[in-house]
């Protein structure tokens, strides 16, 4: 099991070849292989993140070379905390692809499943790794993967993902200019090792400039407030197992690398004393939060509404990381997991509300309780997640932020965040009201002699079970946030701060 | 100072490229032209890269198999940017390649490639 | 796809000349250790000549020699012989992509040539089915089959 | 690597770019964009980048500029700006 | 908006230029990216891969495992390609 | 002395456990559906009723759930104060049960197994809350409690309904915000939360920053506590179904925010430091206000209902009053008013409830000559009434009488002048009623005897006889007098 490491990401990656070959002949054998291969990394990435328990980080060499020069992996409680939830989110929207996939896109799905096995395998190619141009090339995997798994999606979908290309481009490539930039000064690709040589050249402009460029690739990457504007349109047309998947998974490596970026490449003492990074990432992220939410509260369109309101979260964990105290990042790396939860359960929730109804306007989800019963709960539940309703699990998150707040004395944060709370109720009970309130179409003054002979028409079990899972993770991990964040959390805290 | 224009205008160039590319990313209406902009702007990378890797007086790396003299390391030019360069070339190809998938894909639905002209469709399909 | 301009010339050309580019491309790959060249050149090359193909004989010429299915299992082929090749090396006690430790009878730096060379086959395989393929359904906007 | 003929090349470089952008006629750009790449991919051999030259020159200048002429064929050849 | 763009680019290629002041000169043999990781591949590469050319050394052995990604970059856009444009004809 | 014991934790899940059986059952099995309600509100109450003697032998009963974060346990202690509420809550879910299964079935509600399940969540809520051990777990539930009465609230979906939803919502989100904000503040300044009679936030923070915090706190739980000018949304949700309005708004939710306010003012910040923050007098005036005018508001509501939960707004008032003064009698007095006031205005809610489902009126003026029809619910109504308005025998005298003496004993005769002016307005809203239903005539209403069902009837009577019970004798059953004594004593050192 020592190779452990490179298994979760060659055993899709090796799946997504066979995939091709296999749906040729039998079409049907694609999805239990996609499944199969997702749940053994999940398995893996598990077994990985509790010998990071037990043991401390791993290394990896591959190709038997040492760091600085081959290429290592490197997994410490930060790394294996992200791989757990990248590897099993995507396993849940795997399960969750079939029917949806097969009702969006039936005569590709063998291609579907192949690019979504690549898109997984490069966002875990990009958490293990230890080294700046490997992240880069499993970055550019990742991209094209959601770039064509946007275009997919309905009518619209081709914009928003030839917009999300355009803007993925420039963000991966000033990435690929900050390592440039990086290598041009210390000859080192390895992050571990550009962090042993990086403090001598603090003051040097072409460190900072790569510095910047790395912040704004991977916030144009992630979708912060100014560089959002592809964000909306493709959460909105990609297919909704799709945006399940970048909403929860994709954009949270892209916070992940910033973490490492800031706090390991470059040390704490860098990113908070020397270069006011940390106050512009705050108040961009507390505008991202405002706005966000604010645009959310305007959408008809159900998707539309969630990916705006993505936007606002993203702030959130910005936010976070921009409080830079012990409390803060506690709070935005819980929030990584909680809204990576949650996001998939209100898209995945989102998908079979379309599946079902085949809209996706607000106004005309009347009497979805009695027809979804189970899905309807699991959307609450994770609505409330997101307004912070305890105890879910975007209770604690809130909670830890807001006292990263007060701890760094910022207090126009703490009513940010208190007040996007409420924001999140109007948006998220808009539905919740349209769903158990209101019967379909207009609302009639009396509906008393309403009878309840509709029946239950819940989505199919493969749906079902996904959604479910998502929420039932959401209540576990609210109840258990504790525990996580002393098993976990704690550690992947970068130290010096 | 001529000295100093020798020893940086080869990063000036570059970036002036990479600007040209940029704002052609950001500025241009048209589609096609917005991936022009993107090309130039990643293989004005890919120059600065392997400007990273020059070395004076040193050639190609490529050693000679059979020379029974120590290879030094200052006589061959740094092999590390071309290598994340040729990785970065095909990177660039095959983004270009899905981008023109797109493309096309964006021209049959709208019949054009004007991206204000799309807007202007949407908006007409939207309301 | 892009009109074909019927000339005895270019047809009869071509076909004497795609051999030779594709010998070229498989020299390219087999000769990268020594010099300029190797599995994306050489791939590429090899992707050239069935574009020239195409360009000149129409692309149900290329069908015939080269159908959409084998291309498929092209693209996958030469990717599983890489991460193969790396799974190999992870058998026999190695790191991922350790060739040193693949079983063959020679010294490990010599293992290690073979292991590159094994990689580059890998790639260029796959890079040629690829640029066929994108070509394909570039050119012809999907429309084939 | 001789600096004025580094330089030459660099301005014909930054010419091309210019130029492939602004051009209205899309195959002209793409052609232009394919020149580029060619000058780049002599700046490359010029600076001891021999097989990244290479494949610039098949990739870059070759593929790369084949599918965009088939895609400008597929699409239009005409462009606002 | 276009004159905002060239605003825009124009303090990007600034910041650029102006952080090019601390970069080695151009060519220097003792820059620290020639001298710190990749003097090793020159000097080892046939010894430990009988190689000579050192780019495909590094490329396809050192580095191999980028290359995997590279080449599966490749992959994914033959695959995004295919699921975007190719309507498999029912049969 | 601290007995590690699971029984809390059992009275919180009890109420869920019953959710989940009602779920469970759904329309289709009527009877289980209702029988579980009916078992879970029993099972509730003999398990909180199985840990008083603990509590009079000046046992705490502690258990830790889970870290929720380090150093803060998802904690519950069953302290006196902690079981005074909760034996209150639980006993009135059985007779709320039992009526409103008269009422449901009276009226042939909808989606009654979804009312049935957030009654017993919203219950469950409000036992942890009585539990909780620290601010943080009471805030949970204190959140979920908000949740589950947010659907009753919204029962019957019309637009009106919805609107009154949403009022709630915002409201107490917004209060739960505060509280939350508060709750992080506090852990900021001492890294605790739990509750310790008689405070814990003395020597942490400056006097300025202690007065923002107590000041939010009091805003926050004011909201549930329906302080004037955070009251809004408490008669706009009395368009839920009358049970809801008896249980949740009068005892339940409502008393969550006033049990809140109480924590705070006794186990958080303590009498010591109000004292020498002089806030304890600001509060004093601020309920006072409230006092006052909810019972002008009172005066002049038709709606039967209406005029209810304006009489809900000044109860809560007083109760904090009597905290605030910081006096023993008067927060003895304070406390047993809860009890008190509980038994009394759900009689009231039960009674209303009643005449609606016999004779569909809602309006104060249209109830003239109802006691020939009803005369079993116009007299538990006289008996709520002229408890609420502190006339001996029945037990909201014993309370108010405690208050007085607490406002003696604080030497703030002002306070003495606001109860009895609130008492004087009590009478003056209640007494006409009570009046015109046995003097008056009128046509629409026929004098001959027509009770409304039994299973209505008898929760009624059962509570309209405990308010006179609790009023001859306010140690029977559970000595509500003797713990509120010995709350006063454990935070009043």
């Amino acid at each position: 099991m020592s190779h452990s490491p490179i298994l979760i990401i060659i055993i899709p990656l090796i799946s997504s070849f066979f995939v091709p070959l296999i749906g040729w002949r039998k079409k049907n054998l694609c999805y239990p292989l996609v499944v199969l291969a997702l749940f053994i990394s999940s398995i893996l990435s598990l077994y990985i993140m509790g010998s990071v328990i037990t043991h401390g980080s791993i290394y990896y060499r591959l190709g038997g070379w040492e760091p600085p020069w081959g290429i290592e992996y490197r997994i410490d409680y930060l790394n294996g905390f992200m791989a757990v939830i990248v590897s099993f989110i995507s396993f849940l929207v795997a399960i969750y692809s079939r029917r949806s996939g097969e009702q969006e896109l039936p005569d590709r799905i063998v291609h579907f499943y192949c690019i979504f096995l690549l898109l997984v395998t490069g966002l875990l190619g990009m958490v293990v790794t230890g080294d700046m141009f490997n992240l880069y090339v499993f970055l550019e995997i990742a991209s094209l993967a959601a770039y064509a798994l946007i275009a997919i999606g309905e009518d619209g979908a081709l914009m928003g993902s030839f917009n999300y290309l355009i803007m993925g481009t420039i963000g991966a490539c000033f990435y690929l200019l900050g390592v440039g930039y990086l290598y041009i000064v210390t000859g080192s690709l390895n992050m571990n090792d550009l962090s042993q040589i990086l403090p001598g050249l603090y003051h040097s402009r072409v460190v900072r400039t790569a510095f910047a460029l790395f912040i704004v690739g991977l916030a144009l990457k992630m979708g912060l407030f100014p560089l959002h504007t592809w964000l909306p349109d493709a959460y909105t047309h990609a297919p909704s197992a799709v945006s399940a998947l970048l909403a929860s998974v994709m954009s949270k490596v892209s916070v992940y690398i910033m973490i490492r970026i800031m706090f390991t490449v470059f040390n704490p003492y860098f990113s908070i004393e020397l270069i006011p990074i940390t106050t512009m990432l705050s108040w961009t992220a507390g505008i991202a939060i405002l706005f966000g939410e604010i645009m959310a509260i305007v959408q008809p369109d159900l998707k539309r509404m969630l990916a705006y309101s993505s936007v606002a979260q993203i702030g959130y964990i910005v936010l976070g990381i921009g409080l830079a105290n012990t409390m803060g990042l506690t709070g935005s790396l819980l929030h990584v997991l909680n809204h990576a939860l949650t996001k998939g359960c209100l898209f995945l929730g989102a998908g079979a509300i379309t599946y079902r109804r085949g809209t996706r306007d607000i106004r005309q989800l009347g009497y979805l309780h009695v027809e979804m019963p189970f899905t309807m709960a699991a959307f609450t539940i994770a609505a409330l997640s997101m307004i912070g309703i305890p105890p879910t699990c975007g209770f604690f998150s809130k909670y830890y932020l807001i006292l990263g707040a007060i701890d760094a004395r910022q207090w126009i944060w703490v009513i940010i965040l208190l007040l996007s709370s409420l924001l999140n109720a109007i948006f998220f009970f808009r539905v919740i009201e349209n769903a158990y309130f209101k019967p379909l179409g207009v609302i009639h003054e009396s509906s008393y002699d309403r009878g309840e002979q509709e029946e239950a028409n819940e989505v199919p079990l493969g749906m079902l079970i996904p959604i479910l899972a998502l929420a039932a993770a959401i209540i576990l991990t609210g109840i258990f946030s504790g525990k996580i964040i002393s098993t976990i959390i704690q550690f992947a805290i970068p130290e010096g701060i | 100072m001529i000295e100093y224009i020798i020893s940086k205008y080869n990063y000036w160039i570059y970036i002036v490229l990479m600007m040209i590319g940029f704002y052609a990313m950001i500025s241009k209406r048209n589609l096609m032209k917005k991936l022009i902009g993107m090309t130039i702007f990643q293989t004005a990378i890919i120059l600065f890269y392997i400007s990273i890797g020059v070395k004076r007086d040193a050639t190609i790396p490529i050693v000679p198999e059979h020379s029974h003299e120590a290879i030094k390391a200052l006589e061959y030019v740094n092999p590390l940017p071309h290598v994340l360069m040729l990785t970065a070339i095909v990177v660039m190809v095959s983004t270009s390649g899905v981008a023109l998938a797109l493309l096309i894909m964006i021209y049959k639905r709208y019949k054009t490639i004007e991206e204000d002209e799309i807007l202007k469709l949407r908006q007409e399909a939207g309301a | 796809m892009i009109s074909r301009y019927e000339s005895i010339i270019i047809t009869t050309l071509c076909k004497l000349l795609i051999p030779v580019i594709q010998l070229y491309g498989l020299y390219v790959i087999m000769h990268g250790h020594s010099s300029p060249g190797g599995g994306f050149q050489g791939g590429v090359i090899l992707g050239a000549s069935f574009i020239l193909l195409v360009i000149s004989h129409g692309l149900d010429e290329v069908k015939k020699r080269m159908s959409e299915k084998l291309n498929t299992i092209f693209c996958s082929f030469g990717l599983l012989i890489y991460a193969g090749l790396g799974v190999l090396a992870l058998i026999f006690g190695g790191n991922y992509l350790d060739y040193g430790h693949l079983p063959i009878p020679v010294t490990i730096a010599e293992a290690r040539y073979l292991g590159i060379l094994g990689i580059e086959i890998g790639v260029g395989i796959t890079v040629m089915a690829v640029m066929i393929s994108i070509f394909l359904d570039i050119s012809s906007v999907g429309e084939q089959e | 690597m001789i600096w004025q003929l580094d330089l030459i090349l660099l301005l014909f470089v930054v010419i091309c770019g210019i130029a492939a952008i602004s051009v209205k006629d899309l195959l002209s750009a793409v052609i232009l964009l394919g020149l580029y790449s060619f000058l780049m991919c002599l700046l490359w051999t010029e600076m001891g980048a021999v097989d990244v030259a290479f494949t610039e020159a098949s990739v870059g200048a070759g593929i790369g500029t084949v599918l965009y002429i088939a895609a400008v064929y597929k699409t239009t050849r005409r462009s606002k700006d | 908006m276009r004159f905002l763009n060239f605003i825009l680019v124009a303090i990007a290629g600034g910041i650029l230029i102006y952080s090019t002041v601390d970069m080695p000169p151009w060519a220097d043999p003792s820059s620290p990216a020639s001298v710190h990781v990749s003097p090793r591949y020159i000097e080892k590469t046939l010894e430990e891969t009988a190689t000579p050319n050192v780019v495909t050394s590094v490329l396809a052995d050192y580095r191999g495992y980028d290359t995997l990604g590279e080449t599966t970059v490749i992959f994914t856009a033959g695959m995004c390609c295919i699921l975007l444009l190719r309507r498999v004809s029912k049969r | 002395m601290d007995i590690i014991s699971i029984r809390p934790l059992l009275a919180v899940l009890m109420g869920m456990i019953g959710a989940f059986f009602i779920l469970l059952a759904g329309e289709r099995h009527k009877n289980i559906r209702e029988f579980s309600t009916i078992l879970a509100s029993v099972a509730k109450f003999l398990l909180v009723f199985s840990m008083v003697p603990f509590v009079f032998e000046g046992k705490t009963l502690v258990y830790d759930l889970i870290t929720l974060a380090p150093g803060l346990l998802l904690e519950f202690k069953v302290d006196t104060f902690g079981i005074f509420f909760g034996v209150l809550a639980s006993f009135l879910w059985i007779i709320t049960s039992i009526y409103s299964i008269g009422y449901m079935r009276g009226l042939q509600e909808h989606a009654q197994t979804r009312y049935f399940f957030c009654f017993a969540m919203a219950l469950s809520a409000t036992m942890g809350i009585a539990f909780a051990g620290n601010l943080l777990t009471l805030f949970i539930f204190y959140e979920i409690l908000t949740i589950t009465t947010y659907p009753l609230v919204v029962h019957k979906e019309t637009a009106e309904a919805i609107k009154a939803g949403r009022k709630y919502l915002v409201y107490t989100l917004t209060g739960g915000v505060t509280i939350l904000f508060s709750i992080a503040f506090t852990y900021h300044l001492t890294g605790s939360l739990d509750f310790v009679g008689g405070g814990f936030l003395q020597d942490h923070g400056s006097k300025n920053v202690l007065t923002l915090l107590f000041i939010t706190f009091i805003l926050g739980f004011g909201v549930k506590a329906a302080i004037m000018p955070l009251h809004e949304w408490l008669p706009t949700a009395m368009i839920a179904p009358i049970p809801v309005s008896a249980l949740l708004h009068a005892v339940a939710v409502v008393k969550a925010g006033v049990f809140g306010c109480l924590r705070v003012i006794l186990y958080v910040f303590g009498p010591a430091l109000l004292h020498e923050l002089d806030l304890w007098w600001m509060l004093a005036y601020f309920v006072s206000f409230t006092i006052v005018v909810s019972g002008i508001f009172a005066l002049v509501q038709d709606n039967l209902k209406v005029r209810l939960a304006f009489s809900t707004i000044n109860a809560l008032s007083i109760i904090i009053l009597g905290a605030a003064l910081l006096s023993p009698s008067a927060v003895k007095g304070g406390i047993l008013h809860i009890a008190n006031h509980g038994f009394m205005k759900i009689t009231l809610f039960f009674c209303a409830g009643a005449i609606y489902v016999k004779t569909h009126k809602e309006k104060v003026s249209e109830l003239d000559g109802l006691a020939r029809q009803m005369p079993f619910t116009m007299g538990s109504f006289a008996i709520g009434a002229m408890g609420l308005a502190g006339i001996p025998p029945i037990c909201g005298f014993i309370s108010k009488w405690y208050l007085c003496l607490g406002a003696l004993e604080a030497h703030e005769i002002t306070f003495l002048f606001v109860l009895l002016i609130s008492a004087m307005l009590d009478a003056a809203y209640f007494f006409p009623i009570i009046y015109n239903s046995l003097f008056k005539r009128s046509q629409e209403i026929n004098p001959t005897f027509n009770e409304a069902p039994w299973l209505i009837l008898v929760p009624m009577l059962i509570a309209a006889i405990i308010s006179i019970i609790l009023g001859i004798a306010p140690d029977a059953f559970v000595h509500f007098f003797k713990m509120a004594a010995l709350i006063g004593q454990n935070t009043l050192h």
